[in-house]
């Protein structure tokens, strides 16, 4: 039977503006969790949870860590969690991302707070033997976050908004720029995401999505996106947040 | 030992203690987390008579110690749920309660009709308040006059017990109460939620995608409390009652006020476990103020 | 320079931000916090023909992101309030509002009679929907007719702009906002508190002598904005919102709603200071959604 | 002007059954408390304040001390409030005990959670040489606090409801065997109240109120009591919570 989890949180650190980054230790999560998959973390005093990310997971030590931004009042409250304090939390929840070992170069694309959930990922892609190459975009300099990590697993491109750091624009400015590959996985915010699925028109890959959850679980119904214009759908916090391109309609 | 029985119209409960409609799908997903025969019984999410897809995205809000809702009846349509869900369900040993919705009467008698065809189905809960709902601008929920005539239809359609779940979005709740009481309604079923809206700053647009939705969970519990006392007095029909319920002791003020047995809705998403716990902590809650069955307890809050 | 300013029938405000009635009393207390001259305006406690003393004690209890109160209109009658409370508070320079109360229309008559007789009062708030008061056992509140009645006597016998207070216990809102601008209504003010109850778990009866009281407090906060939102697109008379306001955020989500100014009623109870450090971040609040003015906000919830 | 008050938690103990002992500091509140005032204390997440009585004042320091009784939510919570965080409080509210140089001998009669106020009462009666006899009321064995320090200030009769310390009973059953006194003052249950105020019909006397309140500072006329059946009144938050007897109905 499923549980919620008590997670104990082990460290917490703001590593770029209004971005914390946050190590939960949990057994049952560390094991199981994949990457893509996320946690519903209950926040004191909120009625509905919040829906995060894992953004690593160190299975040796039991950790999972998570990124989020500090963005309205429960991820706020959630910066002041502290170390040894408890998080009550449904998950690994939902269908992480899927790659096979016949994959030979791989470009994950992120902007934002959709960067973090590409971070594991890479870790194992390249683990496989996978390549990777990571196209990043922030808003500007100080919300960069995770750049020497991602160069860790391969050529990374920064770009920001406001071309404070790296080039200047959107990620989808300098897709031109990437050498081939055969998967992209990307994750952002949704236009973003409509601006990258068209950009890599042609290509085969995978998107993981956002919506405002009720349940987190498939029984509510909240969080559905069309998967035709004939009334099919998926829920994206049961059958998603990942998701083939093809799949939906963004 | 302290009884947690209790016997409806077409409902032999074990305990007063069931998920309400829309907060729980058709149980699959909350079956992962606990048996499912615990419950006293299970209410069904809405089916209408054909599939819909319900409103677009984002369908959900959360506000201060409650939530927004605008799903928009999204379900498969009621033949793909007897079909699918339903024997699901029958695997459990509890008594199922079918949520009927619909945007005009036919659809309500199409809807009802279809549920005469399966055994597994105990009970109807007849929404006739689903906020986002409605025929010729005016809802079901809040006109005496149509409320009692889709009752009456569903009735005559229906061979199985019908509550009629009704809307707090009403000046007089005891005069629909009593409406749909005289029209035949076996039960009532009080409240679904109450219509709300948010403003999102960065967008300066109501943040659901249908602009209003339903208030749910305990922001709405004294509202639900207050109905159901006004309305126990005046109809003899039994009440499941509803809205912002999360714990043993809010149960108990809900059998006070005049409940005969309660439905939990929002606080499964905080904590997908609630039901079971709360059944758990029942017997214990009953106990300390001096109540040997849930019983005893129902209607007291007028006695004392 | 943010424009904080917003002129309203008979009200020069130099901010949106006034006390609710009922939770500021005349002003005296809070004038020991801070100085008054600073708020937009004042809406005193409602005024009824003779002294009145009110319900019996519980009068308030507490529940999720909100409370219950059933004063009852505890008042020192209009005269005593015109000769003991309106000049005290006509020391500061802001406009004051009185809220007018009553069980009859004779009654309301009155009470808007006598505050013509004084210079410092700027309008009157129609309370027509305190839900613990009512006439042959309807609400004035609840029906169109009797409210459209109320408004036009007491606009006959009064030399002041009149806002009329609706309640958000009705199925129509729109109805009742359109029956009282056409009445005469030069205002509206939105909302007035949900008919709630408590039980009281240890005596097993309703926590409250009076049995029911009115719910406010952030729990009702998406109920007012709805119904602001809705009313604002089929009248033309300014609103004065209110409902759960604690932040200057909330100030904002009401303006976008409908709302021309709004009132800061339960909030006052946490933080006697509310009003003023609601109008010390109004001004960064605007200008960080793109605002120039309270004006410029007023109903763009539409729009965008 | 007045203002909210920030105060500090000092210490936190657990001195009876479900009774809380809790030490706070703050300059403004201990240099101006009087017996028989109290503090109204937001508790995070509530809508409404607390108003709990102050026990002890200790002006030196700065310290003041209150005792509460874990009831509901609201309490519960506060128990769990740890030296160094803060509490946000309205106060020292309302009129407290007044008492004369004139006042020989003094009695004391608490109830329960009553009981805290009349403590410091006692200090301050003592140290101006008035005679101090208690009269303590509490459930039951377990619930006994302030024993000792009541005996310090004077004669002090226990009672517990069920008789197991002291005498069996209400305080009221041992009223006939204190010595003569000219004033007494009281804080407990309405009920005892009713009760004691009867017993001593003739006793000039005071009396400490409990409502349930709103704003606590006399706007909101949520704790009214009626000064006569003429439509007068007080409100406990501000004219109270210390009445004479005679100035009242209860
Ligand atoms: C599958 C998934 C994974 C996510 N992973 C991350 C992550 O790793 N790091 C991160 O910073 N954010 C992530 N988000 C977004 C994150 O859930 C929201 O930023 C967060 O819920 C906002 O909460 P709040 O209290 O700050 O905002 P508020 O605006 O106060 O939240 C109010 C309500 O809206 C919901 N909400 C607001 N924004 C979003 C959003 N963008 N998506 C979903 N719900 C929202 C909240 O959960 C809450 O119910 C993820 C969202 C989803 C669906
Ligand atoms: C002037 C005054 C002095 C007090 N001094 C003390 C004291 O020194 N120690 C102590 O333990 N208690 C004292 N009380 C009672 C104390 O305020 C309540 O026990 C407390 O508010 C209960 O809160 P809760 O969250 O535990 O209960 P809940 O039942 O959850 O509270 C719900 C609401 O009811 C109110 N409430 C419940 N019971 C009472 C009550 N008896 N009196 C007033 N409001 C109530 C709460 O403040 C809150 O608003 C005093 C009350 C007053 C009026
Ligand atoms: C997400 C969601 C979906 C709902 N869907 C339905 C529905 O399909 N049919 C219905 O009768 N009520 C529906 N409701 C109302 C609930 O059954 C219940 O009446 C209401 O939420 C109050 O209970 P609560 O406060 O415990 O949630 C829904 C509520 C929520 C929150
Ligand atoms: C204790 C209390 C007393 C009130 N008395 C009055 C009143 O006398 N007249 C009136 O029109 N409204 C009265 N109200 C309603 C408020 O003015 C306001 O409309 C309502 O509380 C919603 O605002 P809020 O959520 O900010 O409190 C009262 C509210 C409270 C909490
Ligand atoms: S959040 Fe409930 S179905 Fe996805
Ligand atoms: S609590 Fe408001 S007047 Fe006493």
């Amino acid at each position: 039977m499923k549980k919620q989890l008590e997670m104990v949180v082990e460290k917490v650190n703001e590593i770029a503006l209004d971005t914390i980054e946050m190590t939960l230790s949990n057994v049952h999560a560390a094991k199981t969790a994949q990457p893509g998959q996320f946690l519903h973390l209950q926040v004191e005093g909120h009625a509905l949870r919040r829906p995060i990310s894992i953004a690593d997971i160190d299975r040796e030590n039991n950790f999972l860590t998570v990124l989020f931004k500090k963005l309205g009042d429960g991820t706020k409250r959630l910066a002041m969690y502290r170390p040894g304090m408890t998080i009550d939390a449904l998950g690994p929840s939902g269908n992480g991302f899927s790659y096979e070992p016949s994959m030979k170069t791989v470009l994950l694309i992120g902007g934002g707070i959709g960067i973090p959930p590409l971070y594991n990922l890479g870790k194992q892609l390249k683990n496989k033997g996978i390549k990777v190459i990571a196209v990043l975009g922030y808003q500007s300099k100080e919300h960069v976050f995770y750049e020497e990590k991602f160069n860790e697993l391969g050529e990374t491109i920064v770009v920001t908004n406001d071309g404070s750091y790296g080039s200047r624009g959107f990620v989808t400015n300098v897709l031109d720029q990437v050498a081939d590959f055969d998967y992209y996985f990307s994750c952002g915010p949704v236009p973003m995401l409509k601006a990258v699925t068209k950009a890599l028109h042609g290509h085969q890959g995978y998107i993981s999505l956002e919506e405002r959850m009720g349940c987190g679980i498939g029984a509510c119904f909240a969080c559905v996106i069309p998967t035709d214009t004939e009334g099919g759908y998926r829920k994206i916090c049961k059958d998603g947040p990942v998701f083939a391109v093809n799949e939906v309609i963004l | 030992m302290i009884d947690l029985t209790m016997d409806l119209p077409g409902l032999n409960l074990k305990n007063p203690i069931m998920p309400a409609s829309g907060c729980f799908g058709f149980g699959r997903e909350y079956s992962e987390f606990y048996d499912l025969s615990r419950l006293g019984a299970v209410i069904m999410k809405a089916a209408t008579g054909d599939v819909r897809y319900g409103n677009n995205t984002p369908r959900v809000a959360e506000t201060s110690s409650g939530m927004l809702n605008a799903i928009g009846l999204q379900n498969p349509g009621v033949e793909k749920i007897i079909e699918n869900e339903v024997p699901f369900l029958a695997n459990y040993a509890i008594p199922i309660i079918a949520n009927v919705a619909g945007s005009t009467l036919e659809e309500y008698v199409k809807v009802a009709l279809a549920f005469n065809k399966t055994e597994s189905v105990n009970a109807l809960e007849l929404n006739i308040s689903c906020p986002n709902v409605k025929e010729g601008g005016i809802q079901f929920g809040t006109d005496p006059d149509m409320a009692a005539t889709v009752t009456e239809k569903v009735k005559e359609a229906s061979n199985l017990p019908v509550y009629v779940k009704l809307s707090p979005n009403v000046s007089d709740i005891v005069g629909m109460a009593k409406a749909v009481e005289k029209a035949g309604a076996d039960g009532l079923s009080m409240i679904n939620t109450l219509t709300g809206m948010q403003i999102h700053l960065e967008t300066k647009k109501p943040l659901l995608a249908n602009k209003t939705g339903g208030l749910s969970g305990q922001a709405i519990k004294p509202i639900a409390i207050r109905m159901i006392y006004e309305v126990k007095q005046h109809v003899t029909i039994p009440i499941i009652g509803m809205g912002g319920i999360s714990t043993a002791e809010d149960v108990l003020e809900f059998l006070l006020a005049g409940a005969s047995a309660v439905a939990v809705g929002t606080a499964n998403f905080q904590n997908p476990c609630v039901c079971p716990e709360i059944i758990d902590a029942l017997p214990r809650t009953l106990e300390q103020y001096g109540f040997q069955s849930v019983l005893d307890a129902v209607g007291k809050g007028y006695e004392a």
